[in-house]
């Protein structure tokens, strides 16, 4: 289980590319899919990479992420 | 005769510009013309539309409630325009954006893969042109070479001469098509 | 509008999630537009404040025009630059309430400069959110009073020309000069860095106000890609390389 | 007890009766006096007198305070009301009360500080942009200013219309006996739901003029205009006076309203059949009874301090059933009794 | 040859035809082209384009550049003429010469950016304080809108009186092929021994709107009043189309009365008997045309986009002579030709 | 007007006679009021500099109003604070004309406040000259945005209270930090020895203007006995214990 | 009936509280009344004046262009009223300022050395209620204690009680000499 | 003959005092005196003192004094 996750509101989404440049391990990428609004969003290339660590989510800028960590073992 | 024509579809497909060579090209062939956009923040939404009027006598109202001709560039302009074509009118849509076209109305519809046919040239951005083919064949008022005449105009006032060549051929795929 | 539930993943816990004082409208505006940025921001910090039932917010006239459909709070929407004159009224109506504003750099040091100078002079106890893009987003790229020397727009085709046109405004030095305010500071949200920091000036913006400390402003100095006719990502650049070097980031006032 | 107040007094002290609680201004002649009054009273009665820096940010911090849900005032003199002009169509379109009092001084441009009635059409048709509708009231004593300004507060809530007191330079200058009317008791103001008071336990209220979509703006003009349409039904309000037998009847409101009534004097003196219609609402226009007297008074003589503005809504009352000559002075000029009765003389004899 | 152009890009390039060379603005839309058409071409013809802090600024730069003697122009959207009254009420009283644009938009307060024809009131009865007039032209064309722009232009500097432009957003953003008219001569521009060029050999020149004594500014008045009756005799200008044999006439300008031209053409289609006038001076408005016409046509269907601005000057002019029903929009929504077509039919049958 | 022809007495030179570019008609201030010094400096130097013929003057609404009739030179009557606008369009419109406004307090920092710092941001060439006397004078006494704390004026009777009103505005200060400006000053005319400063810096405003340096402002520190309700020469002492307190005399901007 | 009567003089003769003192009394004893100043900057010209006007029907105009007073308590205020007083008015004119009057119409002088007989009273500031004292008598509408009252009154509300009893003797005085 | 004389503009002085203040050699006093409007106006109480220094004529707010100096003999 990858240590972070996060959730595309893909009507939201402008794909604007601003999380795909921040996220520091490369997670995000633009899919070639438009949503209803004609964005091509943004989703999850590489999930397993995800560390969780919300810097996608304060870059955006339509509130479109919500941005989870994995609960530690045994905490 | 006054015949309304609507391109619709997202910022970036060339919206205005097609509407305006049409306009253009109508002109030079003796008709009246309106040409009138969509404007203000309405086009950051995302989209864009424009509506032209081609008549032989002066035009009255530049805003169309049922177009003869509407271009839906993309889904949501199909919803939205889709339903106001007149009765008998012509819906050119772009089937390479619209699969499964939804809203209908009594109007005829003529599915064009606009984009893959402007991928196919070389320039994606001359859908829009592809759509003006086809409109002007669906119009047969004038022949499509005023159309490119009014192109190359425009095309040299924005010093974009070098787009004229696929543009021309766009125009020539979409004439064909409809 | 169809919004994503979101609920929480089994065995995750959540780091970010949306703003509870923004509704669940989407922003207008444009792709990488850092408006978004700036009023997610504010949405956090009433969050954080617990003051969302007690704000009212004064939306201006430019791209933040709808800003009272993206809050989940009172709203007033203003003329062309009077932002600081209805906060004004408002919170002297009723000094209990949290009053910000939140404009642009048209609205605020064009149309509204007299406005502003004079609420920060009286040292009215208001936040000011002041979006600095260097241009009239909403309008389609005019020059605004803060447009960098040289830079193109659609009523300086040839570029700003600081002979006949001036220099950029710095309009937040100028009021950090007055007795009046509490707070002035300059931000930016290019990178998560100084999202952060903005966001933190932002926070302390509202707490000084729910202190009583009077007048506070915050700057932030953003990217207008629409405008600039660049992609989003090279709008963060833009700030960092190009308008910082007009708009020095910091605090201009700090009283305590 | 009567006591002796200028008019612009007056007006301050009774919209402290009415209860206005937060009152924005900027200096002009002539009003000094309302601006004066107003800052050394209103604060003891635990109001906010705020001098802007300027009309515009007057009329922009009145927007607040009534989206506030207090009740607020300002007040200025012609060129600074044209300063308001955006303001106060934002009022009328975001349904928001206010009153406002136009000391009027003669215009265009400087002009000078002589009372004049130059801006009736700015006041009643709309001076700012879009269709609009103030609620304009017209005093001509100063007794009747300090009534109307509290009349102005009622009827502004009551409709959510900004309401306007349009004043001249005359009355708010001159002192004259008043009956100050008692101070409202709290519960006359009624409740503002839609006021902004902070989001708790219901949705957000939103004060707002715009909406992009002219389909929806549509119906909220729509409801707006529904509204107009009833204070036209229910506001009128004129006065007459020797119109029950009169041959030629004076219209004319305000400062030339007690003047004619003089004149009014003056002509049956001399066996002259005259009267006078004195309009108090200028918006909504008396129409209908001025229509009616028409039906059987041949000479209708408007007077007016312009060049003849409120002259256009008499002949709209009138449609041509009567004869609806003009008498105006200009730029600060206001006629005596003795010249407006010669002019009633050309009109009808003895 | 003809052009594709937008309004207001004609406009623009018309006023630049015409000999204007100090343009002040603020940006807004829907105008915005005109502002940017400005920028692009006035410095290559040796002009000022100077983006002002505010419409207030940009007028009164109107002001300055007026008083230089140089022609000169501002051009706005609804609410940014609102916050030009003090100005343009200036301009008026300093005599000076002048071209306003007004490129309106639905009101009031922001509303919203689409075509509305709300600022009727405002432009020709004085938005502004005190007596005054704008002489007034309402384009219904692209091509028109060019021509009267430079109209405008000599007919503000015969009279000295500032002019102003009532087109709306449907005008300002649509193209139509236009004839662009010839640059003017130079010697057409009147010389202006008023205007401000510095005191040499010669008293000094004084632009001021400022008398404090009320029986000298009322001679100045009195001299403008001469001015504007000979506007009255001399610039009346108005459109007939289809009248002679009309049963219902439509009164209409601009957008609407090009609209109703439509509306014209397809009511005889179907046998009715339905013509149109169109004012295109709003101010000189064509009351005697109108009132002619209303001696022979019984019925004058107004339509606006508005409450009924305009359709108050159909009744005055009228009197009562004809049927004057009215036809409106609200908040930016533009009437088909159908939907004025049936509203026709209630009056008329075939 | 009865004018008292000078004729120079016999055996003797001129050392002071009043300034060609004034005109006859007296000056409509009160007595002992600065704004008559100060309109005076005005006509020496535009004297002094021959510019007479080519000057065009632009007169603000307040006490001033009536300078079109003190000077022999062409001139403006500006709205209510706009003077800087006004100036702006003549000079624009014909650059050879030397323009100069001529603006009070309430003038020029309050309702003008934009059109000021706009028309010094653009470094307008233009000259102002800004008659600071803490007060409206025309209107009867109001507070302006200039007036000291605790000074009781009509419109704060029981004296300028700062939290509510805020502290006097020194706009001069605010200018001089904008790049556009050339030349800020101020000055002041209480005593002999100050009217000889304030008279160089109104030259050299000028004279800057005619360089085409671009915008200067000469602020005079100045007092009006009739609203203080003190004597004319009590206006003086006012002006240099109490005024300056608070607007301390000075260059705050020279650029050569 | 309705009697206009104009005080006029230097700003800071006290021109206008004579007026509002004289306009209080006739309240007082049931008149109409109204008072209208001079106002804006004329003030500042050194120069004040108002007008009162005493009726028993609802004031018209609160503008008198031919009053049936003057109070002229300078040169200039004769020069420019005088002329203007009703045939038969009175003209009270302060003779300490004025020893050669120009202007006279078709009214009577009544002279009245305002400043000399204040300066007596040992306050200078009290030649308008002199002026006032001697209007009251020439209009004989009301006793001169309504006056002395409606001036208490007046002062009271300033703060200035203790200027009473030099006013009162004052009016007397003016009383006396009409 | 003094040093120095000063023509007052009788009907310009408003009585102000301020060149009474200024001149350092107590040359100039108010007057009894009215003007035409009500004016007290200076006039020169000590003639012979005046140095002809201009400095009343630099204060006065109503340019109503020229200052003149005696030729100095033999120049
Ligand atoms: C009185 C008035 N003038 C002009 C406008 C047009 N207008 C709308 S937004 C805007 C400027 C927007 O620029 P800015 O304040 O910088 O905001 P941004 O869109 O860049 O965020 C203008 C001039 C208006 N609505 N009202
Ligand atoms: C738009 C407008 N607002 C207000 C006024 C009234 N007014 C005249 S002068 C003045 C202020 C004068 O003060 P200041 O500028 O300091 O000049 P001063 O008289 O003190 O020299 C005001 C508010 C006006 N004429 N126009
Ligand atoms: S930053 Fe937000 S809007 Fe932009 S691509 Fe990522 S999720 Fe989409
Ligand atoms: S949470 Fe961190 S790691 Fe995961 S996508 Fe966002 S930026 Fe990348
Ligand atoms: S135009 Fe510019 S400022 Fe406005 S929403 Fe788009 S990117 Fe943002
Ligand atoms: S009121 Fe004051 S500023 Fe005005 S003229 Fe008199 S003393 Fe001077
Ligand atoms: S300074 Fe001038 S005005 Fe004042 S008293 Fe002396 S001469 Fe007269
Ligand atoms: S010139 Fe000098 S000495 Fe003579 S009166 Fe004037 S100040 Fe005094
Ligand atoms: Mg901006
Ligand atoms: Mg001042």
């Amino acid at each position: 289980m990858p240590k972070g996750m996060v959730v595309i509101d893909k009507d939201r989404c402008k794909g604007c590319g601003l999380c795909v440049e921040t996220c520091p391990f490369g997670v995000l990428v633009i899919s070639p899919e438009f949503n209803r609004y004609g964005y091509n969003v943004a989703t999850m290339g590489a999930p397993e990479k995800c560390t969780g660590c919300g810097m996608c989510a304060q870059m955006c800028p339509d509130a479109a992420l919500d941005v989870y960590r994995a609960v530690k073992e045994g905490v | 005769m006054e015949i309304g024509v609507i391109f619709a579809g997202f910022g970036g497909q060339g919206i205005l510009l097609a509407g305006k060579v049409l306009a253009q090209a109508a002109m030079e062939r003796g008709f009246e013309v309106t040409w009138l956009p969509s404007y203000g923040p309405e086009m950051r939404g995302g989209t864009a539309n424009c509506t032209v009027v081609i008549a032989d006598e002066p035009v009255g109202s530049p805003i169309v409630d049922r177009p003869q001709i509407l271009v839906a560039m993309n889904g949501p302009s199909l919803e939205r325009f889709g339903p106001r074509v007149a009765p008998g009118g012509m819906i050119i849509l772009n089937s390479s954006l619209v699969k499964e076209p939804s809203v209908q109305g009594n109007a005829r519809l003529l599915p064009i893969p606009l984009n893959d046919i402007a991928q196919e040239l070389g320039e994606v951005r001359a859908a829009n042109m592809v759509a003006l083919g086809a409109v002007v064949k669906v119009l047969g008022l004038f022949p499509l070479e005023a159309a490119a005449e009014a192109l190359a105009k425009e095309l040299g006032a924005r010093g974009r001469e070098k787009l004229l060549e696929v543009n021309r051929q766009a125009l020539w795929r979409g004439f064909a098509l409809a | 509008m169809s919004v994503v539930e979101t609920k929480v993943p089994a065995g995750f816990v959540p780091v970010y999630t949306r703003p509870k004082s923004l509704s669940d409208k989407r922003f207008t505006y444009c792709p990488g537009c850092h408006h978004g940025i700036i009023t997610r921001l504010v949405a956090e910090a009433i969050d954080e404040l617990g003051i969302q039932e007690r704000t009212v917010g004064v939306a201006p006239v430019g791209c933040a025009v709808f800003l009272y459909e993206f809050f989940r709070c009172d709203f007033a929407q203003a003329a062309h630059g009077r932002a600081c004159a209805v906060a004004t009224g408002i919170k002297r109506a009723n000094p209990d309430l949290i009053v910000f504003t939140y404009q642009g750099d048209g609205d605020l040091a064009a149309i509204g400069t007299a406005e502003t100078i004079h609420a920060a002079n009286r040292g009215e106890n208001i936040t000011v959110i002041f979006v600095n893009n260097q241009i009239y987003g909403m309008t389609g790229g005019e020059m605004a009073p803060t447009t960098l020397p040289g830079m193109r727009t659609v009523t300086t085709p040839e570029g700003r020309d600081v002979r006949t046109t001036g220099y950029p405004l710095r309009i937040s030095e100028m009021l950090a000069q007055l007795d009046g305010p509490t707070y002035i500071t300059r931000q930016a949200v290019f990178d998560v860095r100084h999202v952060q920091m903005a966001r933190k000036a932002i926070l302390k913006a509202f707490r000084n106000q729910l202190e009583g400390k009077g007048f506070s402003l915050v700057e932030v100095v953003a990217a207008c890609p629409t405008n600039l006719r660049i992609p989003p990502a090279e709008g963060n650049r833009w700030v960092k390389e190009q308008a910082l070097k007009y708009f020095p980031l910091g605090d201009l006032k700090v009283r305590d | 007890m009567k006591v002796l107040l200028r008019g612009n007094e007056a007006m301050a002290e009774a919209a402290i009766r009415a209860g206005c609680r937060c009152y924005f201004c900027y200096p002009i002649t002539p009003q000094g006096e309302l601006v004066e009054y107003m800052a050394r009273h209103l604060p003891r009665h635990g109001g906010v007198f705020l001098q802007a820096e300027s009309e515009v940010a007057a009329i922009n911090m009145v927007y607040g305070a009534a989206a506030a849900g207090v009740r607020t005032m300002t007040s200025s003199s012609s060129p600074g009301i044209s300063l308001k002009m955006e303001g106060i169509s934002y009022l009328a379109g975001a349904r928001l009360p206010a009153v406002i009092v136009n000391v009027m001084r003669a215009g265009p441009g400087l002009g000078n500080i002589a009372p004049a009635q130059g801006d009736y059409f700015q006041a009643t048709k709309g001076g700012g942009h879009g269709d609009y509708r103030l609620i304009v009231l017209a005093p001509s004593t100063v007794q009747e200013a300090a009534e109307l300004v509290m009349l102005a507060f009622d009827l502004s809530d009551r409709y959510r219309v900004p309401a306007m007191i349009l004043a001249d330079g005359m009355l708010g200058q001159m002192m004259e006996p008043v009956e100050l009317p008692e101070p409202i008791p709290p519960g006359r103001i009624p409740p503002k739901p839609w006021a902004l008071t902070g989001a708790k336990d219901r949705a957000p209220n939103v004060v707002s003029s715009f909406d992009l979509d002219p389909y929806r703006f549509r119906e909220i003009l729509r409801a707006l205009w529904a509204v107009y349409r009833e204070i036209e039904r229910n506001e009128v309000r004129w006065e007459e006076y020797a119109t029950e037998d009169a041959e030629l009847v004076l219209v004319a409101y305000g400062t030339m309203g007690r003047i004619c009534r003089t004149v009014v004097r003056r002509a049956r003196k001399e066996g002259l059949r005259v009267g006078l219609f004195r309009p108090i609402s200028l918006w909504p226009f008396p129409y209908a009874p001025l229509r009616r007297l028409a039906e059987r008074v041949p000479v209708l003589l408007t007077v007016e301090l312009s060049a003849g503005q409120m002259w256009e809504d008499v002949r709209l009352a009138v449609e041509g059933r009567a004869k609806t000559p003009f008498y105006g002075e200009l730029g600060g000029v206001v006629p005596t009794p003795e010249e407006i009765l010669s002019e009633v003389k050309k009109h009808v004899r003895g």
